[in-house]
């Protein structure tokens, strides 16, 4: 059954099984990571999203947008590294862009993904087809544009739907930022660590919203 | 790979821990994970440096007397967040202004500019010199591209020496930015490292083959070679600085009478003895140029846990970086008394 | 195991050669392996030391500015021949004498024992003192059967101080008595070296167990333990230390308000990081006991290749030794400013 | 057919099969020595003996003594360790101790292993018993006493032989002398890596002396 909207406890509920999920998927990211660039990308993941449990759980928030703020502080703060940035400023951003929203709905979640986007892209300098986190992020913020009057749970299954698609097509990418940019044409054939990512967190997201 | 450490995701806090406890006395530790002296002085310029940990001695070893004035460490092969960044530039200011002083990695540059605007917030001037000394990670023209290696040493040991004479943030700018142009890097890597957290080897790599321009956490070069003999590979690698210089338009070529800092650095597991035999090998391809050695700087300095791999650095000098080069230093990563062996 | 080498039969000399060529101009080669300083002032008794090579950067890397006049290079592994030992005591030799300073292995006290009558016969006088720091390689009452390990570095800082302001031969033979007396290390071994010419492993030992009181080419110490997180396994090392000056007749035990170096030195292929963690560990030990880390050194500083383990050593000092290891010193193995890291 | 003494060009020939035997020998060597000492006894000795082959090719030498003595200085002066020290005595001070003998005979065998062995015992402080090379040289030197009246190619069977009961032997000894003393118990089961090269070089001197 289609949910209409979030709660601010259900968004931090929500936020919670992400980070289980990233923790979980240790080993995937490592992996990518070892393959195209230094293989702590996992590590850096889990060790953000242990903060983010840290600082969500149990808590109380006065909206949605500080719960994603939350998360983005504790992300920035914990992780280091280009994703702790980076993740830091998507959530930070995006949590912010939504002023005081009380309910995530489709579009709060549009407008969390774009200026969210927005700010990776400006932080790293990076444009869809580098082969960063932006391939998975980027058309789910625009997935997430069209489907802004769709019930939360119908438009985060879109989003995440457009960011896995987006990590599938890093895999045919040539990097050019990041620690991978050196790979040259050898970063074919492999997701970007950061996009995988992007993709895990999206999905657990929609998952939690459509149960 | 048995690693003599405690709880692997701890490794990073602890490991700066025992090296503010290296410095007995003379560096405490500040905030959530910085390393800066104990005595800096009023009005001083300051120095900070820092990126990912793992690369023991750099690059908070980096810390100490006519050296830098603090590090923000990161985790892991991790560049610091930007809070660690913060918390280490207040402490080493003097109201003089800091300089950041790192290697270019993406990473490293979002969390330190983040960390700078911070401290732009608290009415700290903050200025960034990079260091992109790898010359096999992009080629002259995109030399911003380039990642920081092993040359990162020389550049610290002689802006560390500048900060303690300079009166102005710009001035100190200006000297690391001029041992940032002469000093160029060309890296092999025989084996991979592991990451801590999770054992893992950070790469994979052929039992007879070597990566030529490898960085230091295994990133690619310019592609796989066959091993090969010390005096074999160390002019091929030389020759990677040669045309370097000559090619980039900023500087002049290496030539004969130019004066240098051969720096041959180990990645961690490629023994001393190795370093010696193509130490050997490099003084006589550069003096074979009539290039002359100024001094020499040989060990694992730059590391990345137990690789095995080998880079050649050098720095041209000319007569402003020899007053720095020449004062004394001393830290975990390098020391210098003054004058060289003898006596 | 790849090795960056040319001949594995010819690494040794090599390795002399990039020695020497690290020391750019103020060290020379000597005879068939062996390093000098160039600059020997007249009238200096000289300290020689010297031994197997393949444990770089000892011996040979602690020829310098207030450190050993020269070093007798052996081939890997192996003391070097009593034609070396000569041609070296020849070389360092200013008419007062020269005091050999080196660890504590049969084929080394020979071939120098074999060196000093070659030069005895020449006219030259020469006094021996041994290194013997291994806690693990012989009880207290049978000091002198045991091997001379990681100590051998503080040893010769302060014996190298010693012998430029001593003015007999006797007087730095008893300063480097009172160094080794106070002087005692204990080390661990997790994965073995390998020899360069046989590419083989010096010891076989399981995945899981590390080699307690292993000596530093894997001679076996006090028996296999199963490998143990740094915070465990430091104070149980250190405590073979303690042990070891409480049980000793010719020394006090260790006790709160003594000052001693706290040496931490991997054996090649344990991280720098590794080696802070274990800092830490040891000196909480140290303190909680009272005792006053007076300096610290750490780095890998004796190495048997790229053999994995760790060692402590502890020298308690007293006003005559602070005196000497407070003098500035340089090499390549281990350098000093006056001061500590401040200012 | 027994052969009653050697000359000086004939001891010449054998020590370097000596040489060549022990090169060849070196992977057995080393791996005694990687048992219960450093490893390097094998390298070691391929290092001598090639020193031994540039010293004894194609050379003249006025007595036996300087043979022997060449073979002592070769190995003394390019080997270094314990072994280089200790095998370039036991060559140097026998073939001192006989003089100016221009042939070998079973009576110059006897002399030049007894003062060799003194020489070597004087200089490593070891006794037999220790599990050194002297557990092979002993037994070898007193064999060689007794039968020093037979023909040399006989003598040299009869040392060979107490030479190679020796390094067994040494298998069930404690070692007390040398890297291996630490090993206690330890080093019980192996035999010393000195012994066998004694071993070698006495067997391949008979070798020669019969053939
Ligand atoms: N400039 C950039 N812009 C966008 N994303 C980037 C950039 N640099 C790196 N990334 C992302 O960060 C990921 C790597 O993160 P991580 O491994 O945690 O950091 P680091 O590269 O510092 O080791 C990459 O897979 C990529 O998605
Ligand atoms: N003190 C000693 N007396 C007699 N023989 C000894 C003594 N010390 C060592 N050896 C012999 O030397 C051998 C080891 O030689 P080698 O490996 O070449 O030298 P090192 O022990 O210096 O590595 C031992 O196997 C033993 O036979
Ligand atoms: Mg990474
Ligand atoms: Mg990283
Ligand atoms: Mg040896
Ligand atoms: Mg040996």
């Amino acid at each position: 059954m289609a949910k209409e909207s979030l709660s601010i406890n259900e968004v931090r509920e929500m936020m919670l099984a992400v980070a289980d999920k990233i923790i979980e998927a240790e080993p995937i990211l490592t992996d990518a990571d070892r393959a195209l660039g230094d293989g702590d990308h996992g590590v850096g993941m889990e060790r953000g999203m242990n903060a983010v449990k840290e600082a969500l759980a149990g808590r109380e928030f006065p909206t949605v947008g500080k719960v994603f703020m939350g998360v983005g502080m504790a992300m920035m703060s914990s992780m280091g590294g280009a994703s702790g940035a980076l993740f830091g400023t998507l959530f930070r951003a995006g949590g912010k862009a939504i002023g005081d929203a009380s309910t995530l709905t489709g579009k709060e979640l549009a407008v969390i993904l774009k200026e969210g986007t927005e700010g990776v892209m400006t932080r790293g300098e990076a444009k869809p087809g580098d082969k960063t986190m932006v391939d998975a992020l980027f058309p789910a913020a625009e997935k997430a544009q069209e489907v802004a009057d769709l019930p939360v749970s119908e438009a985060l299954a879109a989003a995440a739907g457009a960011a896995a698609a987006g990590r599938d097509a890093s895999e045919g990418m040539v990097a050019t930022k990041g620690r991978a940019k050196t790979l040259g044409e050898n970063s074919l054939g492999k997701p970007d660590a950061g996009a995988v990512s992007v993709a895990i967190i999206l999905a657990t997201m929609s998952d939690y919203a459509s149960s | 790979m048995k690693k003599l450490i405690n709880d692997p995701l701890k490794v990073a806090d602890e490991l700066v821990e025992g090296l503010v406890d290296a410095y007995n006395g003379e560096c405490r530790y500040v905030g959530t994970r910085s390393i800066v002296k104990t005595h800096i002085p009023e009005n001083k310029v300051a120095l900070l440096v820092g990126g990912g940990s793992g690369h023991e001695p750099i690059y908070h070893g980096l810390v100490g007397r006519n050296l830098a004035d603090g590090a923000a460490c990161g985790d892991i092969f991790a560049a610091p967040p930007p809070n660690i960044v913060l918390e280490a530039t207040e402490a080493v200011d003097r109201g003089k202004g800091v300089l950041y002083l790192y290697g270019n990695y993406a990473g490293d540059v979002m969390n330190f500019d983040i960390g700078a605007e911070l401290a732009d917030d608290e009415g700290i001037e903050v200025r960034t010199v990079l260091i992109w000394d790898d010359v096999c990670s992009a080629p002259p023209a995109q030399k911003q591209n380039r990642r920081g290696i092993a040359g990162l040493v020389p550049i610290v040991k002689i802006a560390g020496a500048a900060s303690q004479t300079v009166t102005t943030l710009a001035e100190l700018e200006a000297v690391a930015k001029k041992a940032v142009l002469q000093t160029r890097s060309v890296g092999v890597s025989m084996a991979p490292g592991s990451i801590p957290a999770t054992g893992k080897p950070t790469f994979d790599i052929d039992p007879d083959m070597i990566g030529l321009g490898m960085g230091i956490h295994g990133e690619p070069g310019v592609g796989e070679i066959p091993m090969a003999p010390a005096d074999e590979l160390t002019p091929r690698m030389l020759n990677y600085l040669f045309e370097d210089f000559e090619k980039d338009d900023e500087v002049a070529a290496l030539a004969a009478g130019d004066e240098v800092i051969l720096f041959v650095n180990s990645l961690g597991a490629t023994t001393m003895m190795e370093l010696l035999i193509a130490l050997r090998a490099a003084k006589k391809c550069l003096t074979g140029k009539g290039i002359k050695i100024y001094d020499v700087m040989v060990g694992p300095l730059v590391t990345c846990q137990e690789m095995s791999g080998i880079s050649f650095s050098v720095t041209r000098m000319d007569d402003e970086l020899k007053k720095y080069w020449e004062m004394p230093c001393q830290s975990v990563c390098f020391s210098k008394m003054e004058g060289r062996y003898g006596g």
